[in-house]
């Protein structure tokens, strides 16, 4: 049993570092798990990628070309992936940077208005961890606990502080998705 | 006493330049490198007779800036690369464009003896105290005690010595006919800095052997501070090490009016 | 009174660097936070009037993304006494 | 025993810092330089010898300098750069001192790209460098053994006084996995009995490559190709995956390797009866295990991320006796595991024509199919 | 058709001058400097470029430089100088311009010696040089064959736009027979559709190895592969001695080939029923030829200047259909007729098992014959 | 008034030599560059703690007659191979021997960044005006109209350039201790360059950085003259292009007494 | 039908020109022919040697082991050559500079003092002519005007005038040898 | 008186490239044309008297090959007077 995962956006909205709290997450679970960042013609800025696949054995390709869930934290992104996630698979689209809704049918899909949600929180970088969190809800892949952890031991040194952000952030993206799911956010 | 003005260009993107969007990081000085160069292609009226030498280094992309021939070089080759161009046209105006880690690190001896030959080819050298496109690593022009993601401590003179001056260094080459060093940080030296550019080729179409003019020149993102400061930087860091001056202006390249 | 200038700011190569604004002698430059360029920038604009056409924004310009117009006083021949 | 979270090249650097390494130099160069960057700040911490070379050209020559002097030594870069350490290769081969290269692989052939390629296995396995020698070749696929075998290289570098080549694609370089690191070795100088290192109370010593008179070169060589006969006999490593009752078995080394795993995995799911060779030491390359799978497969499928470097060597181990088809992908592209999937299934429905050379047949295939 | 008493070295580069070189770059090497030495003197009294590099590593980027304007441009070494050009030789590879280019090959490895060996075969043929690309390499084994070789390298880099590589050892450098030279061709300025030479009238033309986006730099492999096959179907060039009914094939190339062509005399008139087969271009390689004397003989013999590096492609091509025996020098020794004479007996009377390496049972009988 | 004489021996050949006949022609003065190298290491008994580097030139086999540790670099590295064994072994004494070819046209950017790094090593380096084990081509020492195997008409400083002072040039680089030229071709010059070999040495054993001395020597085999004659020749010819002089002797250097 | 000529001596005793002149007078001939100086460990002075080889057809091998004729200017290439040449083979020796008697009885051999002779004829550097000429007295392995005309073509410019002395000496040689078979010598 | 000194020539090492010959300044040195050595030269020897030991030739040799030996006189303790 293998799940994998896309984080797509552009730089500086902490994907890399999103898909690494799932890794490190995904280790501590005793899973397999690889992160590879995924390399686009240009050489520095623009957009960012990155591929988790977790599973409970020896992880074969770090790439896939169909993923089974995609977090696009932007435009372009969504418009890249959502053609390629496997069918009945997750996306989670951070809505406060795209001004479409979703085409597919078949998908799993929530729309979260991640900055604003952030920037309520006290701090825009809490984006990322957001969508996280709505992942989970979505897709329990992880253990959110799991993903606690990894949060408190990993978060570079300078941003220790945030750390009960950073868990709020993760609860408050579940949150969103568990109320959606439950048709309460309208 | 009245006037019925009328409207004129003082300045305009030069046609020397192709319609393309640099890949430069914002604010980086690589870009006024750039436009100097085009500037003087077009006031020479060079453009069809000119072949640009691109080296490795982010100025690798250089080919698709400047509207004429081009050839892209392996890494510190360039003036052997604009050596085997110029020997067999030798009516042509042949130019490289190299950063620090290029010309001065693994390229040493290849413009060492460029100069040394006298090699009627003109250089354009790029001196921003570090590797940009691999990272900010140091380079033989990494000011002392200057941090780069290769010298995380700050560059230490005792176990990788001084930076380099490669212009003086050139300079003691006979075959060198014009070497300067200017700098990009502020508009009365980028002024300068395009006159001595002008006067590199001006070199190089006389025949009066090879050029070079030595650019102190910004990169933020390594730096890791924003386009500004980074100009402040040259002007408090750069330039106390690095001079901006004459080093070699031949007899008869003093001749030259430009 | 001064010569009138004025600048055009090209979206398709600014990058928003602000070097241009910092050099301008007149501090008629500033980015333009409500516009995005479509690579994502702010771009350069003129703020007010006072700018003289010196194109200083221009010589620093890393893009090359500005075109500088300047009016200038068509001298009228001098009638004699 | 606690796994960490590593990306490839920083791995790679610390394992060679917990074997022993005493001295690195090296070059920056995408996609190997955080390995480069990771040594230029642990090494000074350690005491011990980091130096960013001007050049591969200098910083292999610096290398076999110190290598001379019997220290741990190793140098990193990926393919230009390795391109330009031949004649430096070749002068330690001829010297027989151990030296341990990285070579992170790049899209190519020129300045290319920095995306991942296995296109330096020629350069590295058969062709680089002047002169009769064969470097010993790991090519990891995983970060954990990208770990073990870097370890591994400095022994058989001491052990064969030869040059031990760690070969991975950038993306083993950039990715990031669950692995142990080895503990701490204890620095003790060596002095082997070849060493350069000053003629205090002993004779002198001299190393060097040159052997004019051709018939004691002709002796050096021989020694070397006995030498090398030893490795083959004792260093061979490979794995093997679902190779019970394998009817077609595929072959490829490091990310091919991985990927191809993903697809006999999956070929398997829906009842194919395909197997996994993944050599580990390229060279010594497994010809022998390859000639037995000839009884016992019908036809193999070799994967690699360039024109079909290995495949070469497959097929000398093969011969004519079973078809060998070939799958590919250049210039940095990474196969997706559904692309070898797809040959998997085409080879066990359309049967092919041992004669023919797969490269052609390949080569139609892959242009359709990017166009 | 007067014929003329020339050395190697100054033969090759006198063709060369006569088949319109343009540009010479290089940097002395024993044993291959009277080739430069001879330029020096020659192309400038044409009013043509001789340039002595500062290196070789600056001679291949100046050919290489050269090459873009699309001017017939050659530079040439010996074994230790070709080693440190291949990072320009897969730049030239990779941005598709013409070079014609020497190698005299001497013992190595290292620094070696400057006697004739033939140890860069792998080096040239397979190996050198980071990513995919093969050059065209012409193998002569006479002064005479040397000329036409030279004059027909210029041909074929330009009409494939590829690196052709003329590939000697250093006797063949040495020697003097009679010769005939090629007539002068007239100098004609080139201006192909690739060349850099100034804009003027036209767009501007880039030319550059670099393709950052991995699935376009795969296009330009695809493209080079095709164009290699083109080369394999139209230009493969190898020469059969005495083949007719023969049972032993004796496969060996430039002086090699040669040395066992008086063996093979030797042995057809003692009765022995043995021919010899002599790849003129040792790429492409005359795989198919090889195939088919499977069919015809019952057992082949690979003679070298190495330890056995063409030896791995003639196995390729024989997969284990009948079997192959080999014997090489090496680090600068050339055999001598009676040497491959006795092996030649030898094979006819001792039958081998085709199974085991033919390389270890060589280095036994030579480590006996040398002791 | 009488004495009864006892002897003295006045000079025996140095111990720090091997009982090896050179393979040099007769009256090169390679011979006599390796003689007061021997005698440096034997007057400050260094013979047990130095490695020497040969490199690739006449001088390959170098290691041959010096009876102390010796490597044998690849042509043009042996300031870096020496780099990789000063790094491991900076408490040994770590010399390079090159020829003009080897350091100053292949070898270009490794004595360069070996000097501009302070690297604590000594380099001997032999100009003399050809490649000599090549059959005496061209070098980037050969002086203007000198001719050679591959300057047949003599060297065309238009197609050439100008011979690169070498010394001069290094002397520009802050890492640089001490760097001298001096000739071999009188015994008052021979003192001298003994003197010099003594002080890079010195230099080193201290700890005070990059040393080297170029000494001016024959090749009478590739000159066409005698042995005598090319002693003449340095003077006539050579010393007035490359002048004996000091050209870089750091303050700490110039405390040393010898 | 091929001839193997070894001729070896020190440097500056004319060795490689001797064969170069046997190989022109081969190719006027037209005949096949191979000149190749061998190599040697040391890489300047010392020995010099060069093998010529005379054919009829397509000519393999340019080096021998065992040699039909050999001619040994100097004492160390005597002590050299003469165990390799073949059976009933050719040698010829500068007894100027050998102080021994041929040990070898198969061997058609003479002793011919060259440098006196060369001396007498007023010029050192025609000793090796003169051994060329006792060669081809020994073995016609071709005939003598054949090589007259070699020297004639291709003697360098700066010794064209030495052309009839060379010629002289060619005569010499042969002379000496045509004696030396009726015994005359003595 | 000057002081006598006379030289030993290493037949293993010399050349006979002259440059002894040429340097000493007593013109005592010369090549024996009479005797190679065992690679073939005419080695260096000591003509006649007057050799001073200054070693002159020892400093030019580029072979190593010579040994300079001179007399010296023993001072003798002054008596007092
Ligand atoms: C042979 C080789 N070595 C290393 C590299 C990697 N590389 C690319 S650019 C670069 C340095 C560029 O720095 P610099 O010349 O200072 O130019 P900048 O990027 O600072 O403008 C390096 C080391 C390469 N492409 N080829
Ligand atoms: C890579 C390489 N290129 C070229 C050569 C051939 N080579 C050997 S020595 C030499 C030049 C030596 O000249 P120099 O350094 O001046 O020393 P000298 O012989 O004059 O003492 C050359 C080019 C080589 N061995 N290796
Ligand atoms: S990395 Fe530095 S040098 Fe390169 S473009 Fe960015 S700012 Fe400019
Ligand atoms: S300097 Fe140029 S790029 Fe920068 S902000 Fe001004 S206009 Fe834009
Ligand atoms: S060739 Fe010249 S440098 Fe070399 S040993 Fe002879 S004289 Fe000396
Ligand atoms: S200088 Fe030395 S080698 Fe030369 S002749 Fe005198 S003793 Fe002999």
């Amino acid at each position: 049993m293998q799940n994998e995962i896309v984080i797509a956006g552009f730089g500086g909205q902490g994907v890399l570092f999103a898909g690494q709290v799932l890794a490190y997450a995904a280790m501590d679970s005793d899973k397999e798990v690889t992160w590879i960042p995924s390399y686009g013609p240009e050489m520095r800025g623009g957009t960012a990628n990155c591929t988790v696949i977790i599973a409970d054995e020896e992880i074969g390709s770090p790439l896939v070309r169909n993923p089974q869930a995609v977090i696009a934290m932007n435009l372009p992104s969504l418009d890249k992936y959502e053609p390629l996630i496997v069918e009945d698979g997750t996306l989670i689209v951070n809505k406060s940077l795209v001004n479409r809704s979703i085409a597919r049918k078949d998908l799993q899909s929530v729309l979260i208005p991640a900055n604003e949600m952030a920037e309520s929180l006290g701090d825009k970088r809490l984006t990322n961890i957001i969508m996280v969190g709505a992942l989970l809800a979505q897709q329990p892949v992880l253990p959110i606990d799991a993903v606690e952890n990894a949060l408190r031991d990993h978060l570079p040194e300078r941003h220790k502080k945030l750390l009960p952000l950073n868990y709020q952030a993760l609860r408050a993206g579940e949150e969103f998705v568990k109320k959606e799911l439950m048709g309460e956010n309208i | 006493m009245g006037s019925n003005p009328t409207v004129e260009m003082v300045y305009k993107r030069p046609d020397t330049f192709t319609e393309v969007s640099t890949h430069y990081c914002p604010g980086c000085t690589h870009g006024v490198a750039h436009r100097l160069v085009a500037e003087v292609l077009e006031e020479m009226k060079l453009q069809d007779v000119t072949i640009g030498v691109a080296s490795v280094g982010c100025s690798v992309f250089a080919y698709n800036y400047f509207d004429c021939d081009f050839v892209e070089a392996a890494h510190g080759r360039a003036p052997a690369m604009a050596t085997g161009i110029k020997r067999v046209l030798p009516d042509r105006v042949v130019f490289t464009y190299q950063g620090d880690g290029d010309l001065a690190s693994i390229g040493m001896a290849e413009i060492v003896h460029a100069a040394a030959r006298g090699e009627n080819i003109s250089v354009i050298f790029i001196n921003n105290a570090n590797y940009g496109m691999t990272g900010g690593q140091m380079a033989p022009t990494t000011l002392p005690g200057q941090k780069t993601t290769s010298s995380p401590g700050g560059r230490d003179i005792e176990q990788t010595g001084f930076p380099i001056r490669t212009a003086e260094m050139l300079a003691t080459l006979e075959g060198a006919g014009y070497i300067v060093r200017r700098s990009l940080h502020d508009p009365k030296n980028i002024r300068k800095a395009k006159k001595s550019i002008r006067l590199a080729f001006e070199t190089q179409v006389r025949g009066l052997g090879f050029s070079m003019v030595e650019l102190l020149s910004t990169c933020p993102t390594n730096w890791g501070i924003n386009p500004v400061e980074s100009l402040h930087w040259i002007e408090e860091r750069m330039i106390p090490y690095f001079p901006i001056e004459d080093f070699k202006v031949s007899a008869s390249v003093s001749q030259i009016r430009v | 009174m001064p010569v009138k200038g004025w600048i055009e700011v090209d979206d398709r190569y600014c990058k928003g660097c602000d070097l241009c604004v910092y050099a301008c002698p007149q501090d008629v430059i500033s980015l333009d936070m409500d516009r995005l360029t479509p690579k994502g920038y702010h771009p350069a604009y003129l703020i007010s009037e006072g700018c003289t056409g010196c194109a200083i924004c221009a010589i620093v310009c890393p893009e090359a993304a500005l075109t500088v117009y300047r009016e200038v006083p068509v001298k009228r021949r001098k009638t004699p006494a | 025993m606690t796994k960490e979270l590593l990306k490839g090249n920083e791995a790679i650097a610390e394992a060679a810092v917990r074997a022993g390494l005493e001295a690195y130099f090296g070059y920056p160069i995408t996609p190997q330089t955080e390995l480069l960057e990771w040594l230029s700040k642990r090494m000074p911490d350690l005491g011990r010898t980091f130096l960013q070379a001007e050049s591969e050209l200098a910083a292999i020559n610096m290398v076999y300098g110190a290598a001379c002097t019997g220290a741990r030594v190793m140098t990193s870069s990926s393919s230009p750069g390795v391109s330009l350490m031949m004649e430096g290769i070749s002068y330690i081969a001829g010297t027989e001192v151990p030296v341990v290269l990285v070579d992170v692989m790049r899209g190519g052939p020129g300045l290319g790209n920095i995306a991942p390629s296995q296109g330096d296995y020629n350069q590295i396995v058969h062709g680089g460098g002047h002169g009769d020698f064969r470097p010993i070749v790991l090519a990891p696929a995983s970060i954990q053994e990208s770990i073990d075998l870097t370890v591994e290289a400095f022994d058989l570098a001491d052990k064969y006084r030869a040059v031990v080549v760690v070969l991975v694609d950038g993306s083993i370089g950039q990715m990031m996995e669950p692995a142990e690191l080895p503990p701490m070795q204890p620095l003790e100088r060596r002095d082997p009995e070849w060493a350069v290192n000053g003629a205090l109370g002993r004779d002198r010593r001299i190393l060097s490559s040159i052997y004019i008179d051709p018939e004691e070169e002709e002796d050096i060589n021989v020694r070397l190709l006995k030498r090398w006969n030893e490795i083959e006999a004792n260093e061979l490593r490979y794995r093997e995956y679902f190779m019970e009752n394998a009817e077609l078995v595929v072959i490829g080394f490091g990310t091919a390797g991985r990927v191809a795993l993903s697809a006999v995995r999956a070929a398997r799911e829906e009842g194919i009866p395909v197997g996994l060779l993944r050599p580990i030491t390229v060279s010594p390359f497994p010809y022998a295990r390859i000639k037995e799978l000839t009884n016992l497969a019908c036809g193999m499928l070799v994967v690699e991320m360039n024109s079909g470097q290995m495949l070469h060597d497959v097929l000398t181990a093969v011969g004519s006796k079973i078809p060998v088809e070939f799958y590919g992908r250049m210039g940095g592209v990474v196969p997706f595991p559904d692309e070898i999937l797809d040959e998997i299934k085409r080879l066990c429905y359309e049967p092919v024509a041992p004669s023919e050379n797969p490269r052609t047949s390949w080569i139609d295939r892959l242009e359709h199919a990017k166009n």
